[in-house]
């Protein structure tokens, strides 16, 4: 059984259809990419999945249950984690705090008081070696400190699907292979994640995806194996263009 | 706080000089003083248990706030170790401390809470001046039925407020025994600034008389609104606003031949012969010499209104109760203020057993050419009613 | 924060209140000022509960203050003939909770949606409301009010009445006052605090958290109302023995809650205490040494005060003790 | 009948609805650039009543002609407040007290001891009281602290604070002008006829008082949107960041709004007094405050002409539904009215969480 | 054009930039790469006063501006792109590219702009009276970029231009980039993650790494520098 389906899946504003029919589903422990170009619709469909918004049509099932119209954090209780395009931690909580707060009132919450939600806080921060900024708030960290505390606190909430929206925008080639790293590391071992990201770095979408979604104005344009995908001629076409054959050409 | 040990007599007010009532406070501050004034320099002090004791008066500011009567009086009660205390404006201020003089025994002028109901809650300290609600419209509806006989139709239209509504039951009972018709009986909320659709309501019903208000600022707003919408009334009284000074000068031409029910006018002609003929006791300053040390008081050429006259005469009264009893015992001086009547610059003063006033009437007060004229009682007139009231240009 | 060493934080709360108590107790003449300050402080307290916590400002608070002096004005009113003695006040108190209770539950399911300044305005619009309902409708003798002083003492005999009014009503509001700090730091050191601490940072991120805003948020605004109205029921009702609408549902008690807590620090323990303690003490000092113009010399002072320490004086604390062993007192 | 009374009440009430839509543009103007929320706005229209009051009683100047004298004093008023006590508190480029210690503040109370000394000295001279030399003393001490050691705080204050700073300066301003003018209510007297509609009478001040305020709503509807100027304070409110990299000179937007929304508001006294000419007292502003705030709100909050928007149905609102509400039996209509437009704000609250002009962001 | 001596700043008590030197000739375009945090972005803004400098010199085509007020290096033809797109949202899309050219200067050739802009991003024409906010990430991208060229700037300083835009966009704005600076002699400070493409786009490059300049030179001589590429290009 997927872990998430969506099925017939529209959005509009106004007169605009910023998502269009949209039908897929995710597998569990798989890790797959939603690409397009601009203004393709990828926001819009992660916010739909997510609960930011209601579709306007068609059905929304994640763990064997029809979400289409639950609110984002009777999601997030079945398992459901995500980051944001531009961090947002909660800026005057410590780092430590703001993990524990994911592991809370996460998928994992319930079950973990003040006390406990902070030890596991702490197992993240060594995760993502930021021990050094336990207790500062994490409002005054670097851009990408605050990225990954972003993504511990969505790990902490123990999501069986994590969203990432764009997380990697803005890091350099290094920092990119090490998120990436990170992020295989989680799934492999910590076993809990699947991955679904909206990205446009290649980088990033070649390193970690094993399926990719292509979209188009709103409809699903392409949906296969990462590399069949990118080299797909409508995917150049609409999205790649030049930069297809440097990516070819790498590997 | 039982002697008047080195000669000086402490009154002490938790007075309203900001906030809500700040205009009616600073009356009562600056009337209180003008007494003071009077007693001690003129009258040379007050003679209590065999010497002559002179008046203290110390007054802070309340603000017009609830939370600081407590206080405020209290340390007037116990560190400032006065002798008698006033109350704040407002039946509700004046509610507010009721408690704290109880629990001391404190003697507690109310010289400007109006409302019967608190002589209905067994206070044994509290003395009021200021007249009850219930008597303000009485002689203005017997002038309208002496003159005019064929005015039948009253509209009431006031704020809604304990005060008000008081003041306006007892006009309804006294219009009915008249023989009047209330045809229309509205309240409008306490600070209203657009009295309109009530007034277009009002309109429809036609009245000879127009009985209203509840405060200066809507009072004014009454009368002006009833000009704009062309209401011809042949008489207009308003409570608590169309007697004082600044009325007439807010609003001009438009406050020709508008009345109000007043406990004290400047123009009032109570004096000593007066009183003598009626077989009662007299004292204090005649009204000139009361305007002239209210003056002098407040250090401003403003005429004192019938705030200041109400918490002047409750000082007078202190004064005469204490030389009866011939003590400064909070119990002995209640009893005294309880057998006590007397007429002062104010008029009557006496109280029943509850400690509510009884002993004063009022006067009908009413604009004639930018001048307030006294024209009812006609025993009290100084000029006669201006009937039917000229229509709003 | 491990362990029992989180809640000595309301070791100086507490040490405050019983200091002041004391001096209430032991100087003569003092204890009215007492009352007012622990009103003051009480007032903060309860309101921190919510605006310091969620970071929305309720502008409409005095109404719960206002529905809980009816409470007990309506109790004791109607029931003074009962028989019920002292009794008759801890119904009071009930009925005071249970109506602060039912209109914030009333409040809160449509005013909770909106965020912002729009939630505070749409307050304001609550409270204005249901005075004006009170008043045209005529509810509780509408704008005559009640006047409730003969029938406490119908009730408990004229000394106990008394004695009522002028000590056991401010002893509950010190009742309330502590109250409204140990139900703050338990929602501090609780799951509550945390879910409150997302929502005041980011609300949209919170959800997605899997934190139910709404909730949480209900949770806070109940508790902070039923306080006001147990702190109506005492520090207004039993207290004063009268009730007229315009003056319990006044939007200056709002204001002057505002002040208090934001002097003091929003969101932290001891910010209401030092925020109540100035702005009482203050104002009591200037009325008595410039009647009249206590105002004129406030205002400037209070501009001041906030320019120069934006986040409160006990927000200024917290940074002086930061890595002190105090810290662990103080929040 | 009861349709010539609700057709009077709805003409009187879209009138009058004008006159708070002026009356609330300021406040909103504020908010939208400043994200202040003026709690002492009610006491800046009662500046603009005075100024009305006693150029027509003192010099006999029409008070249509008061306007411009009012926009000036409120913009001038605006300058120095903003300046003075806001910026420290909003300005994202700081001009806050930088850091204060021990030193910082005992050199002001040197300030303030020094002033309290002179004032002292020539209280003699100008016939001052204490209590007002006081308070000069405590400015002089504060404007020195922000002058002299006025710094480059980056963080920025919490927000909240800004309701004290309002809050307070609306206080000053209601306590200087007490002391001025005693606490009376005052009023004047602008005849110029009437117009009788038949089913009501209209003045013609209260009709110029509102043809002033859709006038100065119309102008500055224009000027948001037509000119540059207007653009850049727009910009300012969507984005100062963005605002700055346009060149936009942010800090001055923020004081010429705010100065704007000053002058607006005490422009809007004026006009209220026109409409009502009665009831001038130093307290009269916190009436009008409440009702401000409801309005702006109704009109989307950010939005100056979409608070004038709000102004006419709040006037419709409250005045309409008086008709209808004595037709019910029992109650007080008039209070009732009052629940019904604070219901009716609820509700619309409910349907569009943003008022009635305001887009979802 | 600009030349940037012995900078510092930072914010509030926290020191960022601790003294670059850096030169931009006219007519160039001048990348300015180095990992996150570096503190890039720090000394844009201080170079166009937003971030107040503690230190050091700036100058503008031979002028001294190190303390001008931000809208005053506007009126010079000091504009940038800021990361983060900071635009209108409740504006229209024309009405953003209006914006852009508010500053002094700029007004008389507003309508050239227009057209440039919009025949660099169609996507816009087409979008002209949408409120921006409603734009996707990557076409409020553009209208940030589009509403700086309106401004006909004379030094153009990009801080991540390229973020959150498809790879084919990406390509199209360094293309853009390169066009601007042949075809209108647009002088560039272009700041970017995606280092080799900066390294192909420039004329000249400086690496910064904790608020000081490591490395400087041509594009041949950086690419040349295993070291660097490996210390702070990540490459
Ligand atoms: N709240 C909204 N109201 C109106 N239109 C919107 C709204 N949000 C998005 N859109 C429109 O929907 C379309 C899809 O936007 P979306 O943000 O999903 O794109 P995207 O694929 O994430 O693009 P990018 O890669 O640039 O971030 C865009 O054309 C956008 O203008
Ligand atoms: N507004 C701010 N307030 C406080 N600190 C800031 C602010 N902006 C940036 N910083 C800090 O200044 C340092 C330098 O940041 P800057 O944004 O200049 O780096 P950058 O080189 O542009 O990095 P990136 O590649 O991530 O954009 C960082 O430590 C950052 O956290
Ligand atoms: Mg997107
Ligand atoms: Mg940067």
């Amino acid at each position: 059984m997927p872990l998430l389906k969506c099925e017939h899946v529209s959005k509009r504003f106004g007169g605009m259809v910023a998502v269009d029919d949209v039908s897929f589903e995710i597998m569990s422990g798989e890790l797959m990419a939603i690409v397009g170009p601009n203004g393709a619709g990828k926001t819009t469909m992660f916010n739909l999945i997510n609960g930011v918004f209601l579709p306007d049509e068609g059905h929304i099932w994640f763990a064997g249950v029809d979400v289409t119209r639950f609110p984002s954090y009777k999601r997030a209780h079945l398992g459901m984690g995500r980051t944001f395009q531009i961090p947002r931690p909660f800026a005057s909580a410590t780092v430590q705090e703001n993990i524990a707060i994911g592991a809370m009132f996460g998928a994992a919450g319930g079950e973990l008081n003040v006390e406990e939600a902070m030890e596991v806080a702490d197992e993240y921060i060594d995760l993502i070696g930021l021990k050094a900024h336990r207790n500062k708030p994490a409002g005054g960290l670097t851009p990408i400190e605050k990225k990954l505390v972003e993504i511990a606190r969505a790990l902490a909430m123990k999501p069986r699907l994590l969203l990432m929206d764009e997380a990697m925008a803005g890091m350099n080639p290094k920092d990119i292979d090490q998120m990436v790293t990170f992020i295989r590391h989680i799934r492999d071992v910590e076993g809990i994640a699947v991955v679904a990201m909206v990205e446009h770095i290649m980088r990033a979408v070649a390193g970690l995806a094993e399926r990719v979604m292509v979209m188009h104005q709103g409809a699903k344009l392409v949906d296969e194996p990462t590399r069949e995908a990118l080299n797909d001629p409508r995917v150049i076409e609409v999205y790649l263009g030049r930069q297809a054959e440097e990516f070819n050409a790498k590997g | 706080p039982c002697h008047a040990s080195d000669g000086e007599i402490l009154i002490g007010h938790p007075a309203c000089l900001s906030g809500s009532y700040a205009k009616a406070g600073e009356q009562a501050v600056g009337g209180i003083q003008a007494i003071l004034d009077w007693v001690n320099n003129t009258r040379g002090g007050i003679a209590v248990e065999g010497r002559k004791a002179s008046l203290v008066y110390k007054y802070y500011d309340c603000e017009s706030k609830k939370e600081s009567v407590t206080s405020l009086l209290e340390r007037l009660i116990t560190s400032d170790k006065v002798h008698f205390t006033f109350a704040p404006y407002s039946s509700g201020l004046t509610l507010a401390g009721a408690p704290i003089a109880e629990k001391y025994g404190m003697i507690y002028m109310d010289h400007g809470g109006a409302s019967d109901k608190i002589f209905q809650q067994g206070f044994e300290y509290v003395v009021q001046t200021i007249g009850p609600g219930s008597l303000y419209h009485a002689g203005t509806l017997e002038m309208v039925k002496a003159i005019d006989p064929s005015a039948k139709k009253v509209a009431l239209a006031y704020a809604d407020d304990e005060f008000a509504r008081s003041v306006m039951k007892g006009a309804e009972e006294r219009a009915a025994e008249l023989g009047f018709e209330i045809v229309f009986n509205r309240t409008y909320p306490a600070k209203v600034t657009d009295l309109t659709p009530l007034l277009s309501d009002l309109k429809a019903s036609n009245p000879d008389v127009i009985i209203g208000g509840g405060h200066f600022e809507d009072g004014q707003l009454l009368n002006r609104q009833l000009a704009d919408l062309g209401i011809q009334p042949k008489l207009l009284s308003l409570i608590a606003a169309a007697t004082l000074p600044a009325f007439g000068e807010a609003l001009g031409d438009l406050a020709e031949g508008v009345m109000g029910p007043s406990h004290w006018e400047y123009g009032v002609t109570f004096s000593e012969k007066g009183a003598k003929k009626l077989g009662k006791m007299w004292i204090g300053p005649n009204q000139e010499e009361f305007v002239a040390l209210f003056k002098k008081a407040v250090g401003k050429d403003m005429i004192p209104d019938y705030h200041a006259a109400e918490a002047g005469a409750a000082v007078l009264a202190l004064v005469l109760a204490v030389e009866k009893a011939d003590s400064l015992d909070p119990d002995d001086v209640r009893e005294a203020l309880g057998d006590l009547e007397f007429m002062s610059f104010y008029g009557g003063w006496n109280i029943d057993e509850t400690g509510k006033q009884v002993g004063h009437s009022m006067v009908d007060v009413q604009w004639q050419k930018g001048q307030r004229v006294i024209v009812w009682p006609v025993a009290a007139q100084t000029g006669k009613p201006l009937y039917p009231k000229p229509d709003f240009k | 924060m491990r362990g029992s060493g989180k809640y000595l934080p309301i070791v100086p709360v507490l040490a405050a209140y019983a200091l002041l108590l004391l001096y209430g107790l032991a100087a003569p003449g003092k204890w009215q000022l007492v009352a007012q300050l622990a009103f003051y402080c009480a007032l903060g307290q309860a309101f921190n509960l919510f605006m310091g916590m969620t970071g929305y400002v309720d502008f409409g608070y005095v109404a719960f203050l206002g529905v809980g002096t009816y409470g007990m004005a309506v109790t004791i009113s109607s029931l003074s003939d009962g028989g019920l003695g002292l009794g008759i006040i801890l119904i009071g108190f009930l009925a005071a909770a249970v109506f602060s209770t039912i209109l914030a539950m009333a409040v809160g399911a449509v005013a909770l949606r909106l965020r912002g300044a729009y939630f505070a305005i749409a307050t304001i619009g609550v409270n204005e409301g249901f005075r004006y309902l009170i008043e045209g409708a005529r509810i509780w003798n509408g704008a005559d009010g009640i006047i409730f002083s003969r029938h406490l003492k119908t009730a408990l005999g004229r000394k106990m009445a008394m004695t009522v009014s002028t000590f056991w009503a401010d002893i509950f509001v010190f009742g309330v006052a502590v109250l409204a700090a140990v139900l703050t730091l338990y929602y501090l050191r609780n799951k509550v605090g945390y879910a409150l601490l997302a929502l005041r940072e980011d609300e949209d991120a919170a959800k997605v958290m899997g934190i139910d805003v709404t909730r949480y948020k209900i949770i806070a605004f109940i508790t902070s109302a039923a306080l006001a109205g147990l702190l109506g029921a005492s520090g207004w009702a039993l207290k004063l023995t009268y009730v007229y609408p315009p003056d319990v549902f006044e939007i200056h008690y709002t204001v002057e809650a505002i002040i208090i807590v934001l002097l003091g620090g929003a969101g932290t323990l001891m910010g209401p205490i030092a925020g109540g303690l100035i702005y009482g003490v203050s104002k009591y000092f200037l009325a008595i040494t410039l009647p009249g113009f206590q105002l004129l010399i406030f205002a400037p002072i209070i501009i001041a005060i906030i320019v120069i320490f934006p986040e409160g004086l006990v927000g200024i604390l917290k940074g002086k003790v930061h890595g002190t062993s105090l810290e662990k007192f103080v929040i | 009948m009861f349709f010539e009374q609700l057709s009077g009440n709805l003409v009187q009430g879209l009138i009058l609805g004008s006159v708070y839509g002026m009356a609330t543009m300021g406040l909103s103007l504020i908010f939208g650039v400043l994200q202040v929320v003026n709690v002492g706005h009610g006491a800046f229209i009662m500046v603009g009543a005075f100024t009305a009051l006693i150029l027509f009683q003192s010099l006999g100047v029409p008070p249509i002609l008061a306007i411009p004298v009012a926009l000036l004093i409120g913009m001038c008023l605006g300058m120095i407040f903003y300046y003075g006590a806001v910026k420290p508190l909003v300005s994202p480029s700081g001009a806050g007290i930088r850091k204060v210690g021990r030193r910082q503040l005992g050199k002001a109370a040197g300030v303030f001891v020094a002033v309290m000394i002179a004032m002292r000295i020539l209280s003699g001279v100008l016939d001052l009281n204490i209590a007002f030399s006081i308070f000069i003393a405590i400015i002089l001490m504060y404007a020195f602290l922000v002058y002299v050691y006025g710094g480059r705080r980056q963080e920025k204050g919490p927000e909240l604070a800004t309701l004290l700073v309002t809050f307070s300066l609306g206080v000053i301003l209601e306590e200087v002008v007490k002391q001025i003018f005693t606490s009376e209510a005052r009023g004047y007297n602008w005849d110029l006829g009437k117009l009788d509609l038949g089913f009501t009478v209209l003045p013609f001040t209260k009709i110029l008082a509102s043809g002033g305020s859709l006038t100065v709503a119309v102008l500055l509807y224009l000027w948001f949107n037509k000119t540059r100027a207007g653009m850049a304070m727009r910009s300012v409110v969507e984005d100062s960041v963005g605002a700055r990299v346009c060149g936009v000179n942010v800090d001055w937007q923020y004081a010429l709004s705010f100065s704007l929304g000053i002058g607006l508001t005490v422009t809007s006294g004026v006009l209220l007094t026109m409409f009502i000419p009665v009831g001038i007292n130093p307290y009269m502003g916190g009436g009008y405050t409440l009702k401000a705030f409801v309005i702006a709100v109704l009109g989307g909050l950010a939005s100056p002409y979409g608070a004038f928007f709000g102004g006419v149905v709040f006037g419709l609102l409250e005045n309409g539904s008086y008709t209808l509400l004595a037709a019910l039996p029992g109650g007080e209509p008039f209070a009732l009215t009052r629940f019904f437009s604070f219901v009716m704000l609820l509700v619309i609250l409910l349907i569009r969480p943003t008022g009635l002009l305001r887009r979802k962001g | 054009m600009l030349k940037v001596e012995n900078l510092q700043s930072g914010y509030g008590p926290m020191q960022v930039l601790w003294g670059p030197d850096i030169q931009v000739k006219p007519g160039t375009v001048t990348s300015l790469l180095g990992p996150n945090g570096a503190g890039k972005s720090t000394l844009l803004w201080t170079i166009l006063g937003a971030v107040r400098p503690w230190e050091g010199k700036i100058f503008f085509e031979g002028e001294d501006v190190t303390f001008e007020p931000t809208h005053k290096k506007a009126d010079r033809g000091l504009v940038m792109v800021p990361e983060g797109k900071h635009l209108f949202k409740e504006m229209t899309v024309y009405e953003n590219l209006l914006m852009g050219a508010y500053r002094k200067g700029a007004q008389e050739e507003r309508e050239a702009n227009l057209e440039l802009v919009y025949s660099l991003f169609p996507i816009l024409s087409e979008r002209r009276t949408q409120r921006a906010g409603f734009l996707s990430g990557g076409q409020q991208q553009m209208v940030t970029i589009g509403r700086a060229l309106m401004a006909r700037p004379r030094l153009l300083m990009m801080d991540e231009p390229s973020q959150g835009l498809a790879p084919k966009i990406v390509m199209e704005i360094f293309e853009t980039v390169e066009k601007l600076k042949e075809e209108i002699g647009l002088t560039i400070l272009l700041v970017e993650q995606n280092a080799s493409a900066s390294l192909e786009a420039a004329d000249y490059v400086y690496v910064m790494h904790e608020g000081v300049i490591m490395a400087e030179g041509t594009p041949e001589e950086i690419e040349a520098s295993h070291e660097i590429k490996e210390a702070y290009l990540g490459i």
